[in-house]
């Protein structure tokens, strides 16, 4: 009696999927992850505009070229652009299965985003030493949030990559963790994209002002 | 960052999986691509700080739509060589969340400076420069 | 209340000291003493029968998506309670404050009140109720097995209930925001709000918004990735159809919320100067960023209503919907459009004509796919047979009641004349009419709908119709009157009020809010007489209405793995398609099913998040360390865990089916 | 169902009734044709409406399950005509009603000077000089100050009858909307900026004015009575308010400004000239700089590194509690050049930009010169009367 309705021969219509199969494990989840990002990349957004609106207002205190130091930004650029290279090198290890050449090339991908965000936090050092601080006018208020924010996932990003390096150690290259690397490797490439942004906007844009 | 909740033991007897969305659907690149989106990126990089740091055009908003450009192309770079987009990952629907996000971005933004200039045109007191000197 | 600033603080407990317990204030206190032997009277009860353990294992930690949406939606049944307290307060105050009285409320607390019920009404009781609906009715009706997400849907909801559990806090410690529910800067700026309300407000969104994005995610993969084989895009079902654009609305809005408060918060905290008047922050980009997310929302929370309305229309009046593909359409574009029309709500602050005409345009032309799915399901119910059950009746009211509020608005869409309503009672009457009839309309006849398919027996129809009658009526009350006050010029969240002649509307309008409070009573009382008579209303065909998706093939209440073989979906209205051309159930073959585990992860994660929030709120900076510190702990301790599932095993399978069988075998084939 | 309608007849048996609906019966002109807009708005969305209630109770009644008799045909899902009239009839209406918004919208822009005074009276400019009058939302109070006069009110506006009021708008504190219905419809006080509104007043009588955006604690109490009088009655009024008042200097601002609620009517003999222009700029308290300065050397660029110590403590404030707990005190950017300064500066070379030269009116039409939506009787003609340009 079942077979009748499960059976797809004889072009008879079937209902019931009975050789079954579940949604095999984390098939969504580059979808979702992707679409998490893309809900990430509207909040950039905004604090592009918060920027676009207010990156004019210094509020007769210092403006960008009396800031900013492109030679440093380069650098910066240079460290986040060698990161993601080398992420790039750590997935293609995976693909090949080399678990001691994934780790090292999560290694020095977490150094250079290490590097990246010292040098960060060294330009914020500066500027707030100078006495540019956040509070000074909308323009700083707007630097501050828009390129913390991006230094923000950047941290965020090295304590996953942290985490992946154990857990790749702890457990090997598993389907989950191939999935966790290359969410990760999304991640890092996306702050990569919004970093063009920033590089594009703020540095080069805020000091052609 | 909990995005992957099901974590799999590999143990699963659910090898065979009829459907057809089973694809990891990224396909990694190669070592090739990767460093041909790094060139790319270096290059479309340099330019742009080149061009600001030198003050190689004259005109300022030429300069600047130059350099918006080139952010333009390097972002397609780093999506298509680094993010490997294409129209068929996912089944077609990546791209239609980044469209949709796109516009939805570019709403946003454009929306926000056209208001914003309006009501500051509007409602800000201005006044000429000239009585500061 | 001029305490000059920066305010004192204690190490150990922040501002926070004895003051902030609103001690002296006798309705508070009361109100206190109710909810705290309430609460008491729980948690006994709950210990008394041991049921704590219960409610750990299958409900707290359940990642099973139709046990998530119950939980959401009594949540938002709970704070429906609060804020309609707060409403009802607020009518009270209004009916009194006449002819030199003060009324009863002095500023402080109404100012609170108005704020709290706009953002409880639309967070707590709106959001979780629509994500409930969704969360319990979408995977059902794609014939999935459970969402994609289930461990983040489980998270997603601890999250929202953190944002409910801080909101309920601030009534007791401290207080909640006096600034009007979108919170404006200046007045929402420390130099002006420098109290802990604001702070409540920031981080019970921020907290309850994480969860409400993540859910955005989830459900959006689920639909995307779990429809069963054969349901192509055109072939969901439409209540599918509103929750994916639903959620592609949640996920494009929130982050702007969350971006905005980010703002403000910086503001408050660290002195930033996005949204003060000095130093060059601009007041305006507040209003301007905010609305960006403000107009979807509304469209977050009325369209899965109209997919209620489409599932309902169709089922009761034993027709296929009409028009189907116009219905998809429609959705789509309203989807894209209300990214389009943000500034509308904010005509009179003094942008140029030709900005404002494009976005009163533009909040125009959402009206044409909008009347356009009205037309659908009048043509739906044209040649049906309508059956008058509880659900329908809430859709024709729906329909009669939707309109009005949809042409008022239209009137606020033309600058000119929202120069003279704007901020008006009149616009109040318009959003109420719209949401209440719209958004609560359709989760009422979402709830009577779906009751029986969660539960497995239908709810009592004289109650329900009692509750029916008690809110349209106490609707038409309430909310007409404030039509006629916003065109004698009387505007919102006023307290007291010195023209004698307004004072008859706020006493309809009181009259009208009572009406809905017996409405809401009707309502609790005909869940509670259903429960006792359930076995009178019991359902054992899963199939109590003759419905035509998906959800209604299997039994009621569905079990964990929700369909034990996929349906194969060769139509729209798979389950009418399935029952018209004879299907039988496949009785033998069973596999094991593979399911997520449940965890209690998500809800320590949220509560370090309310601890979070708490300590932010009452600048404890130590706990908020503490607090933040264990949160991004939990979070990696959390995906150390890769033993996340487990299967049912083929027999219980099969044994849970047999009974299904044998429950089927004493009814006659529908 | 035929309960719903006889509710939905409350509100006209109501109008009937005859209370005070001042937003449907004003007695300004701007005020008006903003009426006739929402009245043509709503017959012409009824159109549409009306049908639909309709269809929705007869389909209701005429398809219950218990009338058998009539046509049940369970698959009947599809027409394309139908649906060409259910998405065109929409449509067609919201094109009408785009056309009235696009009009109405430009002119009745609260921004434009009036070109008349009422329908079919034409302004002429030496005849109907507009009264100015300078408006500030205080925490709860309006001040009015009249610049020609030399004066200033709290909580108390009057105006000729008949003669364009060219409002200047701003706030000290907080957002708050300006709004007298009988005479125009609202535009929001803020501070910082300065909002214009251009109304008349056609007939003699008190109104109602209030503000519409809530404010805080004393909001509801934040209401005054404005007064349309005769020119002979306004000398005498202006007279009357100037004998009894005293001198609103710029310390006598700012203890006005300090937050009170339900302020009885004052009247300030004298005003300082500048006061209202430094209320815009933000810069009633010595020593503050102006934003109008602050922005102009924005747009040179700032002040450079050493603008980073152009910042001194705040000593005054309204509420004397400004500054965050982990961003500290809060300061102020010291002036280079005074209020005064300013204002001379603009007598001297015509730049602060009081007229709207380069406002933004978008593309479709010209400042002035024909009668916008005039008569009531002809709704559906008025908008789209050609210009006359």
């Amino acid at each position: 009696m079942s077979n009748a309705t499960t059976a797809p021969a004889n072009g008879e219509i079937v209902f019931y999927e009975v050789d079954e199969h579940a949604h095999p494990e984390g098939h969504s989840t580059a979808l979702g992850f992707w679409i998490y990002l893309m809900s990430d990349c509207l909040i950039f957004a905004m604090l592009f505009a918060t920027f676009g609106v207010l990156g004019g207002n210094y509020a007769a205190g210092p403006a960008p070229k009396d800031l900013f130091d492109l030679e440093l930004v380069a650098l910066n650029t240079a460290m986040l652009l060698f990161s993601s290279i080398t992420y790039g090198f750590a997935m293609l290890a995976m693909e090949k299965g080399k678990i001691a050449q994934v780790q090292v090339w999560l290694g020095i991908t977490g150094l250079f985003g290490l590097a990246f965000l010292c040098i960060e936090l060294y330009e914020f050092h500066h500027m707030i030493h100078v006495g540019a601080t956040p509070q000074r006018s909308a323009f700083l208020s707007a630097f501050f949030t828009l390129v913390g924010t991006h230094g923000l996932h950047v941290t965020f990003g090295l304590i996953w990559l942290v985490t992946m390096m154990v857990q790749v150690g702890y457990r090997g290259l598993i389907p989950a963790n191939r999935r966790r690397l290359m969410c990760l490797s999304m991640f890092w490439h996306f702050l990569d994209v919004i970093w063009i942004g920033v590089f594009t906007f703020v540095y080069l844009m805020g000091m052609l002002r | 960052m909990s995005a992957d909740t099901h974590a799999s033991a590999t143990s699963h007897g659910h090898a065979d999986h009829g459907h057809g969305h089973h694809d990891e659907a990224h396909s990694h690149g190669s070592y090739r691509s990767y460093l041909t989106g790094f060139i790319l990126s270096v290059i479309l990089t340099a330019i742009p700080f080149w061009l600001v740091m030198e003050g190689v055009i004259e005109n300022k908003t030429v300069t600047a739509i130059v350099i918006t450009a080139f952010a333009v192309v390097q972002i397609v770079v780093h999506m298509i060589y680094f993010l490997h987009m294409t129209g068929k990952s996912e089944g077609g629907w990546s791209i239609m969340a980044l469209g949709f996000t796109l516009i939805v971005v570019v709403i946003a933004i454009s929306g926000s400076l056209w208001v914003m200039y309006h009501l500051n045109t509007n409602m800000m007191p201005t006044h000429d420069m000239s009585i500061r000197r | 209340m001029a305490a000059s600033y920066p305010v004192e603080t204690s190490f150990l407990f922040g501002r926070l000291t004895l003051d902030a317990l609103p001690l002296n204030e006798p309705i508070v206190v009361a109100t206190f003493a109710v909810v705290a032997m309430g609460g008491l009277a729980v948690f006994g009860g709950l210990t008394y029968f041991r049921l704590w353990g219960y409610l750990w294992r299958e409900w707290f930690t359940s990642v099973d998506h139709k046990k998530i949406g119950i939980m959401y939606m009594v949540l938002g049944i709970v704070m429906l309670l609060r804020g309609f307290a707060d409403a009802i307060m607020m009518r009270l105050q209004q009916a009194l404050a006449f002819n030199g009285s003060e009324g009863y409320l002095n500023a402080h607390h109404y100012d609170q009140i108005f704020t709290a019920h706009g953002v409880i009404m639309i967070f707590f009781v709106a959001m979780p109720l629509v994500t409930g609906l969704m969360n319990y009715v979408v995977p059902l009706q794609i014939g999935a097995r459970d969402v994609s997400f289930p461990f983040l849907n489980n998270f997603s909801f601890w999250m929202t209930t953190g944002g409910a559990i801080l909101v309920m806090m601030s009534l007791f410690i401290g207080e909640f925001a006096k600034t009007g529910w979108l919170a404006y800067p200046p007045l929402s700026g420390i130099g002006y709000s420098p109290d802990p309300g604001v702070d409540y407000y920031i981080w019970a969104l921020q907290i309850a918004g994480v969860g409400t994005t993540l859910s955005g995610v989830n459900l959006i993969c689920t639909i995307i990735k779990m429809r069963a084989p054969g349901m192509s895009l055109m072939k969901m079902p439409v209540f599918t159809w509103t929750s994916l654009c639903t959620n592609v609305l949640i996920v494009a809005t929130f982050p702007v919320l969350t971006a905005v408060l980010v703002l403000l918060s910086l503001d408050r905290y660290l002195g930033m100067n996005f949204f003060t008047n000095d130093f060059g922050g601009s007041p305006m980009l507040y209003v301007n960023l905010i609305w960006i997310w403000g107009h979807p929302e509304v469209y977050i929370l009325i369209l899965p209503a109209f997919g209620v309305f489409s599932e309902v229309a169709s089922t009761f009046s034993g027709k296929r919907l009409f028009g189907y593909t116009s219905m998809v359409y429609a959705t789509v574009v309203i989807t894209i459009l209300s990214y389009l029309v943000w500034l509308h709500h904010f005509f009179t602050m003094g942008s140029g004509a030709s900005v404002n005409s494009f976005f009163g345009i533009t909040t125009m032309i959402i009206s044409i796919p909008t009347g356009a799915k009205i037309f659908n399901w009048l043509f739906t119910m044209y040649k049906g047979r309508i059956k008058f059950e509880l659900p329908m009746m809430y859709t024709v009211a729906f329909m009669i009641t939707f309109v009005i509020g949809g042409m008022t608005g239209v009137m606020l869409a033309i600058p000119p004349a929202d120069f003279v309503l704007h901020n008006s009672l009149f616009l109040i009457a318009h959003f109420h009419n719209v949401i209440i009839g719209g958004v609560v309309f359709g989760m009422f006849a979402g709830i009577a709908y779906w009751w029986p398919k969660a539960f497995g027996f239908k709810l009592d129809p004289f109650w329900g119709k009692m509750s029916f009658w008690f809110w349209v009526l106490g609707f038409y009350f309430a909310f007409m009157p404030l039509y006629v006050l916003g065109f004698m010029g009387v505007t919102r969240r006023m307290r007291v009020f010195d023209d004698p002649s307004w004072h008859i509307w706020f006493l309809i309008a009181g009259f009208g809010a009572f009406l809905i409070l017996l409405g809401i009573v009707s309502f609790l009382v005909q869940i509670g007489v259903s429960i006792l008579k359930r076995e009178q209303l019991r359902d054992e065909t899963g199939d109590p209405w003759h419905g035509r998706t998906l959800e209604w093939a299997t039994s009621s209440p569905p079990p964990a793995y929700n369909f034990a073989f996929t349906p194969v979906i060769h139509q729209i209205d798979a389950w009418w398609d399935m029952k018209k051309r004879g299907y039988v159930r496949p009785l033998e073959g069973y596999k094991s099913i593979h399911m997520p585990r449940n965890t209690g992860a998500g809800v320590i994660l949220a509560a370090c998040s309310v601890a979070l929030g708490f300590a932010l709120v009452w600048y404890m900076w130590w706990l908020a360390a503490l607090s933040f510190v264990a949160l991004v702990a939990v979070a990696i301790i959390h995906t150390f865990n890769y033993n996340r599932d487990y299967d049912i095993p083929a027999e219980e399978v099969a044994q849970t089916e047999m009974e299904r069988t044998r429950l089927l075998a004493g009814q006659v084939t529908p | 169902m035929s309960r719903f309608r006889l509710i939905l007849l409350l509100p006209l048996a109501a109008l009937l009734a005859g209370c005070n609906f001042v937003v449907l019966d004003p007695s300004g002109d701007i005020a008006i044709q903003q009426r006739d807009i929402v009245v043509i708005s709503t017959a012409l969305m009824l159109l549409i409406i009306i049908p639909v209630l309709a269809l929705t109770v007869w389909f209701a009644w005429k398809y219950r399950a218990t009338n058998t008799s009539a046509t049940y045909d369970p698959d009947w899902h599809h027409s394309t005509q139908l649906e060409l009239v259910i998405w065109a009839a929409p449509l067609l209406i919201i094109i009408c009603l785009g056309a009235l918004t696009w009009m109405g919208t430009h002119l009745l822009d609260p921004y434009r000077p009036l070109d008349r005074i009422a329908a079919g009276t034409v302004v002429k400019q030496d005849e109907h000089k507009p009264l100015e009058v300078e408006v500030v939302a205080l925490d709860w109070k309006w001040l009015f100050i009249y610049p020609e006069q030399g004066m200033a009110t709290v909580n108390e506006l009057v105006a000729p009858v008949n003669r364009p009021i060219s409002f200047k708008i701003t706030a000290s504190s907080v957002m708050n909307s300006f709004y007298i219905p009988a005479l125009a419809g609202m535009i929001y006080a803020m501070p910082g900026m300065e909002t214009k509104l251009h109304a008349v007043i056609n007939e003699a009588g008190v109104y109602r004015g209030i503000s519409a955006n809530y404010s805080g604690a004393g909001f509801s109490g934040m209401h005054f009575r404005f007064h349309g009088v005769s020119d002979a009655d306004f000398e005498a009024w202006v007279a009357k308010a100037k004998a009894g008042g005293g001198n609103l200097t710029r310390a006598a601002y700012l203890d006005l400004e300090k937050p009170s609620e339900n302020v009885p009517v004052t009247y300030f003999a004298q005003v300082d000239p500048v006061l209202f222009r430094a209320i815009v700029n933000m810069c009633v308290e010595t020593g503050k700089m102006c934003m109008s300065e602050m922005m102009a050397i924005d747009e040179q660029g700032g002040l450079g590194l050493e603008g980073v110590n152009n910042v001194l403590a705040l000593t005054y404030d309204k509420y004397a509690r400004r500054g965050t707990v982990l961003g500290g005190d809060s300061g102020f950017v010291v002036g280079i050049c005074s209020p005064e300064d300013l204002v001379e500066a603009g007598a001297k070379i015509p730049a602060i930009r009081t007229t709207p030269a380069t406002r933004l009116i978008g593309a479709g039409l010209p400042v002035p010169a024909f009668t916008p939506i005039s008569a009531p009787s002809s709704p559906f003609t008025a908008p789209f009367r050609p210009s006359s340009i």
